[in-house]
């Protein structure tokens, strides 16, 4: 039968927090169990969030007081979190330390110390950076530092893999692709007249399929309204599409600095019958929105993945988005238009979506269907658990990584090669000695501190001083759950 | 219910008379194996004590009503539990316990037929006539009525948000509880044992009355060998007797034509009294509009008047409470907290008057020297310090970079101020004498008002340094604001007013050119302005510390829990402060179950401890009792009283306001003084009301009898019991 | 182990006082039970009874004994408060005429000023008087009456008295282990749910014990605490 | 294989920060990609496309610096790569899959494992440096002047102020020179707006400036109606002049003023831009704070500001264009208010300036001054760009810094007087003359040379004259002159040649993770957050 590992999933990014990372790690780490992995999550402290929780699937969460600077990210203190950390970890007996997020610094300690204490690592990144600011210089600088000696890196998208793999500068081998999904039950298109939707959000709930020449269009925009979802595209666009198109009106979701553009936008050229915003909706109400529309349109200007774009798919919506990031992988072109990013080309892309829905050329009844065979969280879990198998040299590199290590020696110091990537302090020092002139010394200087502190706490707290917290009941892959608890 | 718990419980008094003879033991049945030992009825039949228990013998001339026993014991009679020093011979019902006592063994030996193992509960009666009693939780001293109370009818006012923000924060926890109640593993329905507690305790203090009564009214059941009385004892008897008639006719003679005409004259004067207090209370509550403050919220001297008058307000009908209370048993012990709480306040004025009578002869006598020191203390402190210390600023002071003109100027402002000021005080100089003799007079009111008119007074002499101190508030906020905005224009941006943001904003040139010179001319001019600022805010600020030690001192007086302590100190049961248990050290059940051949019942010994400190045992030497109601409880809320004045003065937002030269309102006092009228109900009882309560007063005429005899009849019975019991042993 | 519910672990995190567990022995867990029905579980710090610990004790008792003589001998006559005959009694004179007693009479003499060396004096008093040496953590269940806690801290402010709290069976909601962050680590320690309160009551408030005493004394909990001796009530249901 | 590495792993953030300001409209159109400006430093990869990047130089790019005693063995494993990463292909051949070839698309099952690479298809539209002019010298030298210019203004400043602190001169000579320098300006600017012919009243110089974003605009497929061609002909001078000047400029900005790094990660901009940057808007919520110019240019919130030029241009001037005369009339107007109100202030304020800083200690004063006239020279807003008449295009912060600066120096002054000519000189030396210079410029490339000279001549000059002792003051002047002649020609050759050395480090990697930069035309305002 399959190994099953102890898995903790660690990042600033979680639950009462919304967000696509968030819901990420939940699908993932449910699944995961579902599979007969143990899974924790190791998050900081929300308000009103501390200490351990148990989530109702018997996921534990770990909220650990730490200081909150920047939209949920905590401060970055190199080693502040080790002590914590050790603790949960040895209590838990976790094997495989999976971090989330690239800008969530739990993470990147977490892994760092993962290896210090020498356990396995994976890494996944959800999101695009440039190379251009200075912002993210820093931010590549601190991916390098973390990933120099992770053992495996997952990534939404092929673009976000080049990036990655170009940021931090890894071996393509040890960066897989393993995309986002979505709970395809949570978002039917709406069919059966017999659902009572909501009344909460306007007055027809109910878009007729197939259209008229002379039916309104619904076009949907879900999204939050910051300068780099496009916003100001979407200012810009929205008068111009309504009024090259007489009966189509707008459904704005979403909050943000932008809002207040937006609703300028509404008042300037009198648009308040048909534009409607109706402010933040959570998440579970989004297909709600949904399902009022024809058209979903997406102007973001960059997108690792694009979760909402396959829930608007999966709700049977005609997908005018944006050609930026990894959006072009996303959805088959049936599915979509494809803008470039400029406001003209947005108009005539909406245009094309328009015309062709009037034509009813679009079967988007299918689409559900489609996209429920496309994309299920099982399907990433399982990705994600070869992923453990590699690393954890369950399977054989030549089998993960398509080769046959011909000679450890030279492999050993080199980059991500599973199994037998030494965790020998001078292996990780050379690793992390090519980060650059100056940082490689830097960093060089914290693995090594990092390493002492390790000692330290090997004396102060030693391990048989930490109570082993049993574990709660893994389900067997053949989903017989074992009755009560021990 | 017998089926599957075969342990018992038994609450046995520890001081209950212990003698070997045979006796039937009797007390309440709260379940059918849980039973609260009362009595040993020695030497009577067990089946004449269950008849007389019928039919009430046992309880015959009661001085209260019977019923009420059995409403607050929660039984419906008393029954018969057992028999104590039976031999095994005699068979006895299944439920029945035989119990083995005497005057050697501290804890009877109890065994039953149909509990496995038995609990024993040993505890010390509380004695009602002392107002003893326990209770499960502590006892309150502040009276409960009004957690809410004072927010709303307080007026809304500058230190709000730090009230807001906590109840924020009660409103968090309280959420959270509520998500604690969602979580419940299973509810299990409390068996009869667990809910009988409350009523046990209600047992607990009823025990001591009901065996007296039952010890007295046991020579009603045919005890086996009656003898009859000798003829000397006869004679004692009758003489007592007599005696006993001479007095009741004399007090009722007396009751019948003098008290009544006391009563009512004194009725009489309270009432008027009460319609004084109602006027100067409306006088002292008026308020222009519901959103101003209102006289006692401005003056210290109001609100002590006002806690007094309303003190006055609320004795009468605490009085009233009081006296109903003699008319029941000595047991129900709903109204000892108001007994504490009225004779605290009483207490508590009366050390006033006594300190205020002492203060103020003091200060009578010489009031001329008071009025003297007085009258230097303001001319250094508010007059000549503040002058040499604005001089001081005026020439550059410790090397700051101050603008001499602008220092110049300001300094001869506020010293032109200043003369006048003094002028004004050397004016009052030849009245302060008087004043200061007023004031002594009026300590004869209690210390606590020369305290309050003190802290008036303090606060009209030093107006002028609240003047001064918000003048130069304004000024620096002011020009700290538009040294602010001139700096957006430095910038070339400015504050959005409509998103609320900094916008970049392009100016003309003259704009900019007049906007730079300014914000380089008040840029210079700060510094200066700031140390006088902070000159004039340090001298309000210790102003207002002055007078928030006055308001400290104000609320020990009038909320200092005097009697409590002393009560503490006499007889600490008379402040419960709840109830723990002692485990006694027996054989561990499992050993004595296998070393024995017949299995008796595993018991285990618990002394419910109620602040005995006696029950003379050694291994009970170790274990000292926890203090009834501990101090933290008593001055509770003098730790509330200095979180509240902590968290207003030394809040951040109080620096920042100082910092950007914002007002710093005082503490409003309402908050300051909810201390002082926890001792008091949220809205004082109408002059109606006390009247029909005045006179709702029973006349104690009747009332006499069952007090004075009963009591004393009692205490006869009680140590006759003991001799013979003796006698016999 | 799996009574671990939602919302207890923000309570508990500010409950847990983070005063400094005595590291010097690891509390024990002695359990008496003179019926099924009644048990009292203690923790203490106080290593089990031996020889070594005995003679500790008893020299420790009389080195508190001779520093309290000394310090009340020492305050008497700098406040001079023995009456002469006292001073002159054959026994008790040597010793205060005694070279190594006048050397500490000048020692804490006229230098220091008297109202320090007073102080001093009480301190020493009180910390020879009040000094405890283990702390030692009470819970005692009693079937159908309820649960008393009682805790005797170690160290001169912990007071000897045994702080107590009785919960009556019917206020109790639940008794349950939880884990919370205790500095740098997580601690297991047992809690009492009490209805309508706040604050939930931590058994074993100042040494939290391992989760091994923790388990042992929550099962035993169970098991005496209700009528129908629950062992597997506690079970998520 | 070592320097992509080097490029790639560590660049200096200024580097790159320079590099970044790019726009972002060739990203399409691969074939706009000029190889011929990458750095002939960067070796080609195997590779037939230099713009394309290989796995390998992904991964080696990582090795060498990192263990140059295993650099062997990374080196090795460059070539023992390639075959490596055919590899999982065979691997999937002999699972007999080999006719589904890889796509890069997320929604279809693969036939390859996750971690599978596919070469053809991997960081395949990656490109480098897609946007780099290369700079020639002469331009860069033209456009040094403008900086040379206002130094020099700035040097005849302080060289007055001394002067009138050592009573040198007097107070009265130097502000009636300057004023009347100021008015014969003026004279001369109201006579060139009253030349300017109506139709390019605001077009022409739109035309001018708005030439290169309409190019991009143009070649990003946008459509550009009119294009003004007259005014082809000197505008690659003027793009590069300006760009020139910019990045030049941003050579100093990185080490001083870190600003930009606290940019959120905007779009790129590329530096042609940044001649468009300093263009006020309508009156309302635009801004011309030069430190939003400056930073922009590198983080390129500006690009917006093109597009709004353009619009600006396209779709007639959002204000009313005047007609001539009633608008020149209602400009003089304008100007005589403003001078009488800014005259009478400082009448007005002259004598509380004069004691305002007695207490505080002159080096202190000094050490102010100096700090503040730097962060005018830095913060100038040396983009000519011109806006028309009707708008003094003024640079906030500098121009601010410079009045306080002037503003603390005359407080140290002993007389009224002084206080007031030296405040109302520094006006007109900081708030009108950069006007009057720019507007020169965008006139005619003559004036702008002539003012150059004579300022350089005057400043060397007056500084020489000050440097000197009072009796032959007249020959250090011209010692200074000279020198100072030398030294400026010094400079700005030296500078020139350094920013074109300096061009061979850049390296921008590019790829379709970059944010889009949104090309919006009817934006209506433009405020970045």
């Amino acid at each position: 039968m399959a190994p099953t590992y102890n898995i903790a999933m660690v990042s600033d990014f979680f639950f009462p927090q919304p967000g696509g990372v968030e819901s990420h790690i939940y699908q993932l780490s449910s699944k995961l169990m579902d599979r007969g992995h143990k899974v924790i999550i190791i998050t900081h402290a929300y308000d009103g969030r501390t200490g351990v929780r148990y989530l109702t699937n018997g996921l534990k969460v770990y909220h650990v007081p730490f200081l909150v600077i920047y939209r949920s990210t905590t401060f970055p203190t190199v080693f502040s979190f080790f002590p914590m950390f050790r603790n949960i970890v040895l209590r838990e007996r976790i094997d495989i330390v999976h971090g989330h997020a690239s800008l969530s610094n739990l993470c990147h300690e977490a892994i760092l110390h993962a290896r210090t204490m020498g356990l396995r690592t994976v890494f996944t990144d959800h999101s695009l950076f440039g190379f251009a600011d200075a912002a993210s210089i820093l931010t590549n600088k601190l991916l390098k530092f973390s990933l120099s000696d992770v053992d495996h890196v997952i990534c939404v998208s092929h673009t976000c893999k080049e990036n990655t793999v170009l940021r931090a500068s890894l071996d393509p081998l040890m960066v897989s692709v393993i995309p986002n999904a979505v709970v395809a039950e949570n978002f039917k298109p709406y069919r059966n007249p017999g659902e009572i939707p909501k009344e909460t959000f306007g007055q027809d709930p109910c878009p007729a399929r197939p259209l008229g020449p002379h039916d309104t269009i619904t076009i949907v925009v879900i999204s939050r309204l910051f300068y780099n979802k496009g916003t100001d595209l979407l200012t810009a666009a929205i008068p111009r599409i309504l009024e090259n198109h007489p009966n189509t009106r707008f459904i704005i979701a979403g909050s943000g600095p932008k809002a207040i553009d937006l609703e300028q936008m509404i008042e300037q050229n009198v648009l308040q019958d048909r534009v409607e915003m109706l402010g933040p909706i959570r998440h579970e109400e989004v297909r709600d929105v949904m399902v009022r529309g024809h058209i979903y349109l997406h102007p973001s200007l960059t997108e690792a993945f694009g979760t909402v774009i396959v829930e608007a798919a999966s709700c049977g919506l005609y997908v005018v988005c944006t050609q930026v990031g990894g959006i072009p992988e996303v959805l088959p072109s049936h599915m979509t238009v494809f803008a470039k990013p400029e406001e003209d080309d947005l108009v005539v892309a909406t245009g094309k979506a328009i015309a062709a829905l009037r034509a009813n050329k679009v079967r988007t009844e299918l689409f559900h269907e489609q996209v429920k065979s496309m994309y299920s969280w099982t399907n990433v879990a399982i990705r994600t658990e070869r992923v453990y198998n590699g690393i954890s040299g369950a399977i054989s590199e030549a089998e993960f990584y398509g080769y046959d290590a011909s000679d450890p020696a030279t492999w050993s110091a080199t980059r991500g090669r599973s199994g037998v990537q030494s965790f020998a302090l001078i292996d990780r020092l050379k690793r992390y000695y090519g980060c650059g002139i100056w940082a490689g010394k830097l960093f060089c200087m914290c693995v090594i501190v990092d390493y002492l502190i390790f000692l330290v706490l090997e004396l102060w707290f030693p391990r048989d001083k930490i109570d082993i917290c049993p574990d709660w009941p893994r389900k067997t892959v053949d989903e017989r759950r074992e009755p009560g608890v021990r | 219910m017998q089926g599957h718990d075969a342990f018992m419980r038994v609450f046995w008094p520890t001081d209950l008379p212990r003698s070997d003879v045979r006796g039937v033991v009797v007390g309440w049945r709260n379940s059918a194996l849980d039973v609260f030992v009362l009595a040993i009825l020695d030497e009577v039949e067990p089946r004449n004590v269950e008849t007389a228990l019928q039919i009430g013998t046992l309880t015959r001339n009661a001085p209260h009503p019977v019923s009420r026993i059995y409403e607050l014991c929660g039984q419906s009679s008393m029954r018969v539990l057992g028999l104590a020093n039976t031999p095994e011979s005699v068979e006895v019902d299944s439920s029945w316990i035989r119990v083995t006592t005497g005057p050697g063994r501290r804890v009877p030996a109890v065994t039953c037929a149909r509990a496995s193992n038995i609990q024993i509960i040993l505890f010390e009666r509380p004695l009602p006539g002392r107002m003893q009693y326990i209770s499960l939780n502590p006892i309150a001293l502040a009276l409960g009525d009004k957690k809410g109370s004072f927010r709303h009818d307080s007026p809304e006012s500058g230190d709000d948000d730090d009230e807001k923000e906590e109840r924020i924060r009660k409103e968090k926890k309280r959420r959270l509880v509520e998500k604690l109640k969602l979580h419940s593993v299973f509810n299990r329905v409390p068996s009869a044992k667990e809910k009988a507690l409350p009523k046990i305790v209600n047992q607990i203090n009823w025990a001591w009355e009901l065996e007296q009564l039952l010890q007295k009214n046991v020579s009603r059941i045919g005890t086996r060998s009656k003898r009859s009385q000798s003829v000397s004892e006869r004679v004692v008897e009758s003489a007592t007797i007599a005696r006993d008639m001479m007095v009741l006719w004399l007090w009722d003679l007396f009751t019948f034509y003098v008290l009544p005409v006391i009563q009512r004259l004194f009725i009489m004067a309270l009432m008027s009294h009460r319609f004084a207090a109602e006027l100067l209370l409306t006088v002292l509550e008026w308020r222009l509009r519901p959103r101003y403050a209102a006289l006692k919220d401005i003056s210290a001297t109001a609100q002590q008047v006002e806690i007094r008058l309303q003190q006055f307000c609320y004795w009468p009908m605490q009085y009233v409470t009081l006296r109903l209370r003699k008319n029941d048993w000595g047991s129900v012990t709903t109204s000892h907290p108001d007994y504490i709480r009225f004779y605290n306040s009483l207490w508590l004025v009366a050390n006033d008057v006594i300190i205020g009578i002492a203060l103020g002869s003091y200060i009578i006598d010489n009031s001329t020297w008071v009025a003297e020191e007085i009258s230097d203390l303001l001319s250094t402190y508010t007059v000549e310090a503040l002058q040499s210390s604005i001089s001081w600023l005026m020439g550059w002071p410790a090397g700051l970079k101050l603008n001499s003109e602008l220092a110049l100027f300001l300094g001869d402002l506020f010293l032109w101020v200043i003369d006048y000021w003094s002028s004004c005080i050397e004016l009052l100089r030849p009245v302060l004498p008087h004043i200061i003799w007023f004031i002594g007079f009026s300590s004869f009111a209690g210390a606590s008002m020369p305290i309050a008119l003190f802290s008036d007074l303090l606060s009209v002499l030093t107006v002028h340094i609240y003047s001064f101190y918000l003048a130069s508030a304004r000024i620096y906020h002011w020009q700290l604001n538009i040294l602010i905005s001139l700096f957006h224009l430095f910038r070339g941006k400015k504050h959005n007013v409509l998103r609320n943001r900094i916008d970049s904003c392009d100016y003309d040139l003259d704009q900019l050119l007049v906007g730079t010179i300014l914000f380089t001319l008040l840029f210079f001019l700060l510094p200066t302005v700031v140390v006088f600022y902070l000159n004039f805010a340090i001298a309000r600020m210790a102003i207002i510390s002055l007078k928030a030690v006055f308001d400290t001192l104000l609320s020990c007086l009038n909320h200092f829990p005097l009697f409590a302590i002393m009560l503490r100190v006499k007889d600490p049961r008379r402040l419960p402060g709840g109830i723990r248990f002692e485990l006694r050290d027996t054989q561990d059940f499992r050993l004595a179950t296998n070393n024995s051949p017949h299995p008796i019942p595993s018991t285990s010994v618990i002394y419910l401890k109620v602040r005995t400190p006696s029950l003379p045992h050694r291994q009970m030497l170790t274990i000292e009792q926890s203090i009834p109601l501990n101090f933290k409880a008593m001055f509770h809320q003098y730790f509330q009283m200095g979180n509240r004045i902590r968290k207003h003065y030394l809040s951040p937002h109080v620096v920042l306001c100082l910092l950007t030269g914002k007002f710093v309102p005082p503490l409003n006092r309402k908050n300051l003084y909810s201390l002082q009228y926890s001792m008091l109900p949220a809205r004082r009882a109408g002059v109606l009301e006390m009247w029909d309560a005045v006179n709702s007063l029973p006349s104690p005429k009747r009332r006499a009898v069952p007090i004075v005899v009963p009591v004393l009849a009692n205490g006869k019975r009680l140590s006759n019991n003991g001799g013979r019991i003796r006698s016999y042993g | 182990m799996a009574v671990i519910g939602w919302a207890k672990s923000g309570l508990i995190a500010n409950n847990l006082d983070h005063r400094r567990q005595n590291a010097h022995h690891p509390p024990h867990l002695y359990i008496r039970r003179p019926s099924p029905t009644t048990a009292e579980y203690t923790v203490t710090t106080r290593p089990p009874p031996s020889l070594t610990l005995r003679l500790a004790l008893v020299s420790l008792t009389t080195l508190r004994l001779v520093l309290f003589l000394v310090a009340l001998l020492l305050l008497t006559t700098h406040l001079s408060l023995l009456p002469r005959p006292v001073t002159q009694h054959p026994y008790l004179h040597p010793l205060l005429a005694s070279p190594p007693y006048q050397a500490l009479v000048r020692l804490t003499g006229p230098p220091l000023p008297a109202w320090a060396f007073a102080a001093a004096a009480c301190a020493v008093l009180y910390v020879c008087f009040a000094w405890q040496l283990h702390t030692t953590e009470r819970l005692l269940v009693l079937r159908g009456l309820g649960i008393q806690t009682s805790t005797t801290g170690e160290g001169v402010w912990g007071s000897w008295r045994p702080a107590t709290r009785f919960i009556p069976t019917e206020k109790i909601r639940d008794v349950l282990i939880n884990e919370a962050f205790r500095g740098f680590e997580v601690r297991y320690y047992l809690v009492v749910l009490v209805e309508g309160e706040e604050e939930v009551v931590v058994v074993f408030p100042r040494l939290l014990p391992r989760r091994r005493i923790v388990e042992a004394v929550w099962r035993g909990v169970r098991g005496c605490l209700y009528e129908q001796g629950g062992e597997g009530r506690g079970e998520k249901g | 294989m070592a320097p992509p590495l080097s490029t790639l792993s560590n660049l200096p953030p200024d580097q790159v920060t320079a590099s970044a300001n790019a726009s972002p409209h060739h990203r399409h159109y691969p074939t706009l990609v000029r190889s011929s400006t990458l750095p002939t430093l960067i070796p080609r990869s195997h590779r037939s496309d230099p713009s394309h990047l290989s796995p390998e130089d992904a991964f080696v790019s990582a090795s060498p610096p990192r263990r140059p005693g295993l650099f062997d063995g990374g080196n090795g494993s460059g070539s023992e790569m390639g075959t490596r990463r055919m590899r999982p292909k065979d691997t999937s051949r002999s699972r007999s899959r080999r006719r589904k070839r890889f796509q890069k698309l997320l929604w279809v099952k693969q036939s390859y494992p996750d971690n599978y690479t596919d070469q053809a298809t991997f960081l395949e539209n990656l490109q480098r440096n897609p946007r780099v002019q290369p700079y020639d010298f002469w331009p860069l030298v033209a456009d040094s002047t403008t900086i040379v210019q206002h130094v020099c203004s700035v040097i005849i400043f302080i060289v007055c102020f001394v002067g009138i602190f050592q009573e040198r001169v007097s107070p009265v000579s130097v502000v009636g020179w300057g004023s009347f320098g100021t008015f014969l300006g003026w004279l001369l600017w109201d006579w060139w707006v009253g030349q300017e012919p109506q139709g390019n009243f605001d077009g022409v110089p739109r035309i001018r400036e708005f030439r290169p974003p309409r190019r991009q605009d143009s070649e990003a497929g946008l459509p550009t109606p009119n294009p003004g061609t007259p005014s082809v002909s000197n505008t690659p001078a003027l793009i590069s002049a300006a760009s020139s000047s910019t990045n030049l400029f941003q050579e100093h900005q990185n080490h001083h003023h870190q600003q930009q790094s606290q940019r959120p990660p905007l779009v790129g901009q590329d530096s042609s831009n940044g001649t468009s940057l300093s263009i006020p808007g309508h009156s309302h919520s635009r801004s011309v704070s030069s430190i939003h110019s400056v930073t922009s240019q590198t983080s390129g919130g500006a690009t917006p500001r093109t597009a709004f030029g353009t619009e600006g241009y396209r779709d007639g001037a959002p204000w009313p264009v005047p007609p001539s005369k009633w608008g020149r009339t209602q400009l003089r107007l304008r100007a005589f208010k403003s001078a009488i109100l800014i005259y009478f202030t400082l009448l007005g304020l002259s004598p509380i300036l004069k004691s305002l800083t007695r207490s505080t200690s002159s080096d202190s004063i000094w050490a102010m001054s100096f700090w503040l006239l730097a962060i005018n020279i830095f913060f100038f807003d040396y983009s000519g760009s011109w806006v028309g008449v009707h708008k003094f295009p003024v640079a906030s912060l500098s121009t601010n810094a410079a009045l306080m600066a002037s503003t603390v120096l005359a407080s140290r002054l002993p007389s009224t007087g002084q206080v007031f000519s030296l405040t109302l000189f520094s006006i007109e030396v900081f708030g009108l003359f950069p006007v009057f210079r720019r507007y020169a410029r965008h006139r005619s490339w003559r004036y702008h040379v002539v003012l150059t000279v004579l300022l350089v001549m005057s400043a060397s000059g007056g500084v020489g004259m000050i440097l000197g002792c009072e009796a032959d003051q007249w020959k250090n002047g011209l010692i200074g002159t000279v020198v100072g002649c030398l030294i400026s020609a010094l400079a700005m050759g030296g500078c020139s040649w350094w920013l074109i050395g300096l061009q061979k480090y850049k390296n921008e990697i590019y790829g379709p993770w970059d944010p889009a930069r949104p090309i919006i035309i009817s934006r209506r305002h433009w405020d970045d957050d």
